[in-house]
């Protein structure tokens, strides 16, 4: 049988960066719902979209056998394929993110072309989200992706991620800290829950994650003897990093620092040493997620 | 247009090997690849214990997974009911591999057959290395079977997939997969599910069968009847 | 069949003639459409006129002879797109595919008749120039005695002429000399009236 | 005839014709070209070209597939009527293509320049030419000769075809030597006894596979390894859709595993199960009456534990049934053997019943897994007189022998022998056959048959004299020989050995001349004779590929080649016998070597081809033919011809062996003692007539079981090529059909219940150590083995055989441990053969 792991770390890298790229783009989104006051934050995501993406395909291009013959995937395609959709929703993804950050850093993205730009962006971030986990969901024999949790997961991780990539690069650039424009935009973060409030976004989220990944795993455990072999194995060969470095770091943590971050206002600020350390904890929490469904779910139920 | 298919019996199988190692033969499969191969395994408790060999290859199933996954129309069906490969399309990506639950696709990772570009000699002078036996024939390696060629690559080129073809090349001429050929018990039959009359349809009727991972809903095309 | 049999040195003789015209022109390339046209005249007096205007076209200095090689290129060598492929599989086999089921079958033929393509020549064995060559063999050894009028028919009917009538439409469509526009006008021709003569 | 394109067009421009014109009878073609047969080495299709695998025992007929000069693949020869049905051959022929186009054969002729022999010594080879090689060679056989000592060259030899006749046969004579060792001690001498002193068969049987319904396997794996493997596979499924199979084998074999009863006897307690066996086929009256006989009122006196008054019984093809009820069989009940076996009754009782009951076609299948132990020949007879009690010898369904081989002897040496050769080869052969402890009774004479692995020891000890020279060819005894380590301190002794190889070896290491051979599946002229599903056949090694280097036939060229050299350095009658031999067709004499490897060949094979001799079997219109079809089959095999007169003493099949009592006392006078001295010198336990029948023996085992707790037991890879394939990738790769042993490794598999006292699992790296030897390898939990035994394939452990074989070729060492050096060097000594199975040893297992 053959023992070879077809996809690699890279793969996770272009899932991982992938997703931060969807969630920084939808973040921008949000910010900008909530007015000029946030558009620090909608600038450094509309930024940050495009360039996570970009280097999420540069690894995926390199994981190819033949890098080189990728730019055929844009004329070869197969309708049945996943991957061949997600070759087109990557592509115009990047497009518009690209175009979408320079508006935004022109500050023309609210007119005009902006706002269709800004709509089928969004359309195309919620495809490419959506599209990493129906790439594995769509293997009828991988039980750990094969089911309706997997995309959920992969598609609300890609999104925490992306928040909280955004959120760790504006408080580390010393610039954003100190302009007139942070200055604002943390008081209104500050403000009341009527304006945006990244700890109740965090909070929600991460118990949407919470949940689908308990419930996935039941499923897993409960399921038929392929589900119950791969659930096996991961916990067997990754087991630490997954209760450590997935859940607890990535969802656990998060969601009590979050908790802890709504109830005492000031220290839930953008900007403020928890809401950083909280990024940094879904960061990895997020990456190890993907990386452990990746590399447990490719190992195939042995046949017989 | 035939579809053509295989049955393996299991009882006449003699679990040697053969069928894999002639396949590599064929095929010039490289070291580490195998486009057919074996699982065993052996259960009971001594003296009560059983050994159990099931010789492998593509399913070439029906609905092939591996054809669903390719985003470049490389892995695809043939007027046959084969599942095939064109390596010119393919981008490496092994989409293929991982939706492949039978384990028989293989991506080539390294250079194939290094072995005859290795410069090392045993004895320095007095015996020769694969470089340099290389350099006496001019195909990649000296057994190197020059019919692979006539349908797919003679060799696959590093950064793509490569599995069974079911022999295509040999089918095209009328003679069956090598597998078949080489069986030295003729556990293997091969041929038109289509055709009422053929051999591979009598067994099916003679004989219950199973293939591997059915619950995949990917109906394989290789049948398996008896026991080892 | 009678008429064939009497003919059949000549049906040779221009089957391998035809075969050289399709070959890289050289010097020698007079010597061949001459003698075309010698046997042409022969019997297949309808085919002498064009045959005629080919000796006419015949490239007179170096230039000439380099032009013709470029169209010989652009048409049948490449290494872009040929402007009309020489070989049967393109024409026979549905998705333009080389060394396809048909050329398998060809070869086959080739075997059959004790033959095999020559080392020296680097082409697919469907090649104009090996399947005109090949019909040149079978007619010889039915000159020699051995019966090969059905393999000649069938080799013909089924290989070559199905093909050769949209290869020369191509050739006529899109060479760029008069020589190659009429050496494929000729080879339409005699291959349907040799057809003909054999189906008779 | 081939004209270019410009003389063509000229020539036919001149006459204005091409076709019947200037060419004459030729067409004139440039992109086709005409098949001209043999000769067209450029046919795209290849051709198929018949020669032998030698690959094990079988000796196949096969076809190589031969594209643009290059071997492609093999398959069996499709003229073949006995193994090879439809093409099909083992899986062992496809490794052939990896060892002829090894890197690492042997390219060039090579000299030690290194004094100093020894595992860790570098022998700096360097190449030289043949001329050079064999001048060296010639000077030692002239200084020998000079020295009036040729006896102590020796000539040893490992696999061969029967062009030995030369290099085996005549030459050592003509130089003036009886040292001709061949390596079948090695082999199965010990199995061959089995069937010689019942039914006067110094041979390896046939079994009638297709008309059988039951058959048991002593220790034999025929769908791996043994004799007749192809056609044993082709037809397993038919055999097992018919007939019952028993195999008796401590380990599960791929046969074991598929058939219908296992019996994983305590290792070396064969003669148990086989001694049962028979008390339960006579106690209940199972014997076949018509030709063993029967009581003469027909009523069974058979009774456990009494003895039978032998004029009560009227035997009719056999000879001493009640002698041997009344000397062994009265006491061996099937429940005595559970106790020495641990096989239960009632399988035992089971299998007895149903063998017996499909009499005659019923198989009891000697192999060496029961003979090759030291008191393994009692134990090859007891089973074997299975066939006698059920009737299955020489009949349909049974156990046969071969149809006549029609080939015909080279001219005699005789003539050219000069009084140095004549007085040379006086010698008591060196390798101390025919001593009190070492009967080697081969065909019931004392000192007849070899021992091989004693040679090691008689070169040590200068025992009965001194060897000066050797020459080795297709062997490798440093490997192949039970307690190998010996064998490394013999050749380091010996002055002046050469090796004719096709690779690196270990022996060739010791080497002071290494001459690289010609493969013999490709690159060699021969032939063999062999046999299967009743047909005997005989198939001709062939050169089908130019070969990879510059080597030489072993048999044939470079005997011919020193012939020369003597010729010209002044001793020419080697030479002059050797161009005695003419081509049989042209009366010519050969001229070089090539040539009279030809002419010997046709000489020997001159009944099949030649269509004015009459013989039977397949016809031929001369050599050319059977040079294209390259295998000639016999008519099938004619049962019961030996009914009339089996050849024994008694003419009967013999149950009391008159046969081996004469033999015996013969050898017993010779050397001034008794029959029962001689059994105790050779380690057996019989004592008074119970040495002439069929008998138990205690395994004899080296170890105590409290230091060394686990009996040791050895078997074959189906992928084995003699031991010379561990340097083909496709061996490493595909080492897992071996069921329970891993790719690219070399495991001692262990029953989970031993594992878990040692706390040992899957993968750990573990030392085995018998009170003679000791080596490294992996451990495998595997439920295939019987507690109590470790069980391994031998093989593996090459550290000189290649880069693959070996886990590092520079640093000599081995990949996994060679299973010889951990055996002692033991006989089975009536016979000489070499002792592997039976649990000879035990060991004890470290972790390491």
């Amino acid at each position: 049988m053959n023992s070879f792991v077809p996809w690699d770390i890279r793969v996770t890298i272009d899932l991982f960066l992938g997703g931060v790229g969807v969630g920084a783009f939808l973040l921008a989104l949000f910010a900008a719902a909530f007015g000029e006051s946030y558009r620090l934050l909608r600038k450094t995501a509309a930024v940050i979209s495009p360039v996570a993406v970009c280097m999420g395909l540069l690894f995926l291009i390199f994981e190819l056998g033949r890098p080189e013959r990728f730019i055929t995937t844009l004329f070869r395609n197969n309708p049945a394929s996943v991957m061949s959709w997600g070759v087109y929703l990557q592509a115009g993804f990047v497009i518009l993110a690209v175009v979408y950050a320079v508006l935004v850093l022109q500050q023309k993205d609210e007119e005009g072309l902006g706002g269709l730009v800004k709509w089928l962006g969004g359309l195309f971030a919620v495809g490419v989200g959506l599209y990493h986990g129906f790439l594995l969901s769509s293997n009828a024999s991988a039980a750990l992706w094969n089911n309706g949790a997997l995309p959920v997961i992969f598609f609300v991780s890609s999104v925490l991620s992306g928040i909280a990539l955004v959120v760790l690069v504006n408080a580390v650039i010393p610039a954003h800290v100190t302009t007139a424009e942070t200055a604002a935009e943390t008081a209104a973060g500050g403000e009341t829950g009527s304006a945006f409030n990244l700890n109740l976004v965090n909070i929600i989220l991460l118990a949407v994650e919470l949940l689908t990944v308990f419930a996935w795993m039941f499923t897993m455990a409960r399921g038929n003897e392929n589900m119950v072999f791969n659930l096996q194995y991961l916990l067997a060969n990754y087991g630490t990093q997954w209760w450590l470095g997935a859940v607890v770091v990535g969802l656990v943590l998060p969601l009590v620092f979050s908790i802890y971050g709504l109830q005492s206002a000031k220290k839930g600020q953008v900007g403020s040493t928890l809401t950083t350390v909280t990024a940094v904890l879904i960061l990895i929490g997020g990456f190890v997620l993907k990386n452990v469904i990746l590399a447990a779910g490719q190992v195939n139920y042995p046949l017989f | 247009m035939p579809n053509y298919a295989m049955v393996i019996d299991l009882h006449k199988c003699a679990g040697c090997g053969a069928c894999a190692i002639a396949c590599k033969n064929e095929n010039n499969v490289p070291e580490g690849i195998y486009w057919a191969n074996y699982i065993h395994r052996t259960r009971g408790k001594f003296p009560n214990v059983r050994y159990e060999f099931i010789p492998t290859l593509c399913n070439h199933c029906e609905e092939a997974p591996c054809v669903k996954a390719c985003p470049v129309g490389a892995m695809h069906k043939d007027e046959n009911g084969l599942t095939l490969h064109d390596p010119s399309k393919c981008i490496g990506c092994k989409a293929c591999v991982v939706a492949d639950p039978y384990g028989v696709i293989y991506f080539n990772e390294e250079k194939p057959h290094e072995f005859w570009y290795d410069k090392e000699e045993a004895i320095e002078k007095i015996t020769s290395s694969g470089q340099e036996m290389g350099k006496n024939y001019d195909v990649p390696f000296p057994y190197y079977n020059p019919d692979r060629a006539k349908t797919y690559a003679g060799v696959r080129p590093k950064g793509v997939v490569e599995k069974c073809t079911m022999c295509d090349h040999r089918i095209k001429e009328g003679k069956v997969p090598y597998c078949v050929y080489s069986c030295p018990s003729g556990a293997r039959v091969f041929g038109d599910l289509d055709d009422p009359n053929s051999e591979v349809n009598k067994l099916l009727n003679q004989y219950s069968y199973f293939r591997l991972g059915e619950n995949f809903g990917t109906k394989p095309k290789v049948f398996y009847i008896r026991e080892f | 069949m009678a008429e064939a049999v009497t003919n059949n040195e000549i049906r040779a003789n221009v089957y391998k003639l035809l075969s050289l015209c399709y070959q890289q022109p050289d010097e020698d390339l007079g010597d061949i459409v001459v003698s075309l046209a010698e046997q042409l005249c022969k019997v297949y007096l309808e085919l002498a006129e064009p045959a005629g205007k080919l000796v006419q076209q015949l490239p007179e200095d170096a230039a000439a002879v380099q032009q013709l090689q470029v169209d010989h290129a652009k048409l049948f060598i490449g290494p872009f797109d040929l402007l009309a492929p020489p070989y049967g599989s393109v024409y026979l086999e549905e998705k333009r595919k080389v060394m396809g089921d048909t050329t398998m079958e060809v070869i086959a033929a080739y075997q059959e008749a004790g033959l095999q393509l020559d080392e020296n020549f680097k082409e697919p064995p469907d090649h104009i120039v090996a399947e005109l060559e090949f019909m040149y063999f079978l007619i010889f050894k039915e000159l020699q005695g051995e019966a090969t009028v059905s393999r000649q028919k069938r080799f013909l009917e089924r290989y070559l002429q199905p093909w050769a009538e949209p290869f020369c439409r191509k050739i006529i469509e899109n060479a760029a000399t008069d020589f190659y526009k009429i050496t494929a006008e000729i080879t339409r021709n005699f291959i349907r009236q040799d057809l003909e003569l054999l189906s008779r | 005839m081939k004209l270019s394109r410009r003389s063509f067009i000229k020539a036919s421009v001149a006459t204005g014709v091409i076709a019947a014109g200037a060419g004459g009878t030729k067409p004139m073609l440039q992109a086709l070209a005409e098949n001209s047969g043999k000769e067209n080495k450029q046919v795209s299709e290849g051709e198929w070209r018949p020669t032998v695998c030698q690959g094990c025992t079988t000796w196949c007929a096969v076809q190589v597939k031969v594209v643009n000069g290059r071997a492609v693949k093999v398959r069996g020869n499709p003229h073949s009527k006995a193994n090879n049905h439809d093409g099909k051959v083992c899986p062992r022929a496809h490794l052939s293509l990896q060892q002829v186009y090894d890197p690492d054969r042997i390219k060039t002729p090579m000299k030690r320049t290194n004094p100093k022999k020894g595992r860790n010594e570098d022998p700096q080879f360097v190449p030289i030419t043949w001329d050079e090689a064999i001048d060296e060679i010639a000077e030692k056989f002239l200084e020998l000769r000079k020295n009036n000592e040729p006896h102590k060259f020796v000539l040893m030899r490992g696999r061969y075809t029967y062009l030995r006749e030369i290099l085996y046969g005549a030459f050592p004579k003509l130089i003036g030597s009886p040292n001709s060792i061949s390596h079948s001690a090695l082999c199965a001498e010990a199995e061959k006894f089995g069937s010689y002193y019942t039914e006067h068969y110094w041979g390896y049987r046939d079994y009638d596979l297709r008309n059988t319904r039951y058959v048991i396997l002593w220790g034999a794996d025929p769908l791996a390894s043994n004799r007749q493997v192809p056609h044993a596979m082709n037809v397993w499924g038919e055999v097992m859709d018919r007939a019952k199979v028993a195999v008796i084998d401590p380990r599960l074999s791929v046969t074991a595993a598929k058939a219908d009863e296992w019996l994983p006897v305590i290792p070396g307690e064969d003669g148990a199960l086989a001694t049962a066996m028979a008390h339960v086929i006579l106690t209940e009256g199972l014997w076949n009456k018509s030709f063993v006989g029967d009581f003469v009122d027909g009523v069974n006196r058979f009774k456990q534990g009494e003895t039978v008054d032998p004029e009560t019984f009227q035997e009719n093809l056999t000879y001493g049934l009640v002698r041997w009820w009344n000397l062994e069989l009265k006491d061996r009940t099937p429940q005595w053997a559970e106790q020495k076996a641990g096989i239960p009754a009632e399988q035992i009782i089971r299998v007895a019943r149903e063998f017996a009951e499909a009499a005659p076609k019923a198989i009891s299948w000697l192999s060496p897994g029961t003979s090759m132990q030291v008191r393994g020949g009692y134990a090859a007879m007891a089973a074997h007189a299975l066939n006698g009690l059920v009737g299955s010898v020489d009949n349909v369904g049974g156990t046969i022998r071969s149809a006549k081989y029609p080939t015909q002897a080279i001219p005699s040496v005789e003539p050219f022998m000069d009084d140095i050769a004549k007085a040379g080869n006086k010698h008591h052969k060196v390798d101390q056959r025919g001593y009190k402890e070492f009967p080697a009774l081969k065909k019931g004479k004392s000192g007849k048959g070899v021992v091989t692995n004693r040679l090691a020891d008689a070169i040590l000890d200068e025992d009965p004299y001194e060897v000066k020279m050797a020459i080795g060819y297709w062997n490798n005894f440093t490997f192949s020989c039970a307690g190998a380590s010996r064998w490394e301190k013999a050749l380091e002794k010996l002055p002046f050995f050469v090796h004719i190889t096709t690779h690196p070896s270990e022996m060739a290491m010791f080497a002071d001349i290494v001459l690289p051979a010609a493969h013999h599946l490709y690159e060699r002229l021969g032939y063999i004779e062999s046999k299967a599903n009743t047909i005997s056949y005989i198939a001709m090694n062939q050169r089908v590929i130019e070969p990879v280097w510059d080597v030489r036939i072993d048999e044939t060229e470079i005997p011919w080649m020193i012939a020369e050299k003597l010729a010209e350095k002044g001793f020419t009658n080697v030479l002059d016998y050797f161009k005695s031999i003419k081509d049989p067709e042209t009366g010519k004499t050969p001229t070089n070597s090539w040539e009279f490897s030809e002419y010997v060949l046709k000489t020997m094979t001159q009944p099949i081809w030649d269509p004015a001799i009459k013989t039977e079997g397949d016809q031929f219109s001369g050599w050319e033919e059977f040079k294209k079809v390259g295998i000639w089959n016999s008519e099938p095999y004619k049962f019961r011809n030996k009914w009339k007169d089996f050849g024994t003493k008694t003419g009967k099949f013999e149950f009391y062996s008159e046969t081996l009592k004469a033999a015996l006392e013969h050898h017993a006078e010779k050397h001034n003692t008794n029959v029962d001295d001689i059994m105790k010198v050779t380690k057996y336990q019989a004592r008074g007539e119970l040495a002439f029948v069929p008998h138990y023996e205690e395994p004899f085992r080296w170890g105590d079981e409290k230091e060394y707790p686990f009996i040791f037991v050895e078997h074959r890879s189906r992928l084995n090529r003699e031991a010379r394939s561990a340097n083909c990738q496709w061996y490493q790769e595909f080492k897992d059909v071996d069921p329970g042993d891993e790719r690219w490794d070399d495991v001692a598999k262990i029953n989970p219940v031993d594992a878990g006292k040692l706390g040992l699992k899957t993968g750990d790296k573990i030392r085995l150590k018998s009170p003679t030897g000791e080596i490294e390898c992996t451990a495998k939990v595997w439920e295939g083995v019987r507690p109590g035994t470790i069980v391994k394939c031998y093989g593996q452990g090459h550290w000189a055989y290649g880069r693959i074989a070996a886990k590092d070729f520079k640093k000599r060492m081995p990949r996994g441990g060679n299973n010889n050096e951990l055996l002692p060097a033991d006989y089975e000594r009536l016979s000489g053969s070499t002792v592997r199975h039976g649990g000879v040893t035990r060991v004890k297992v470290e972790k390491l």
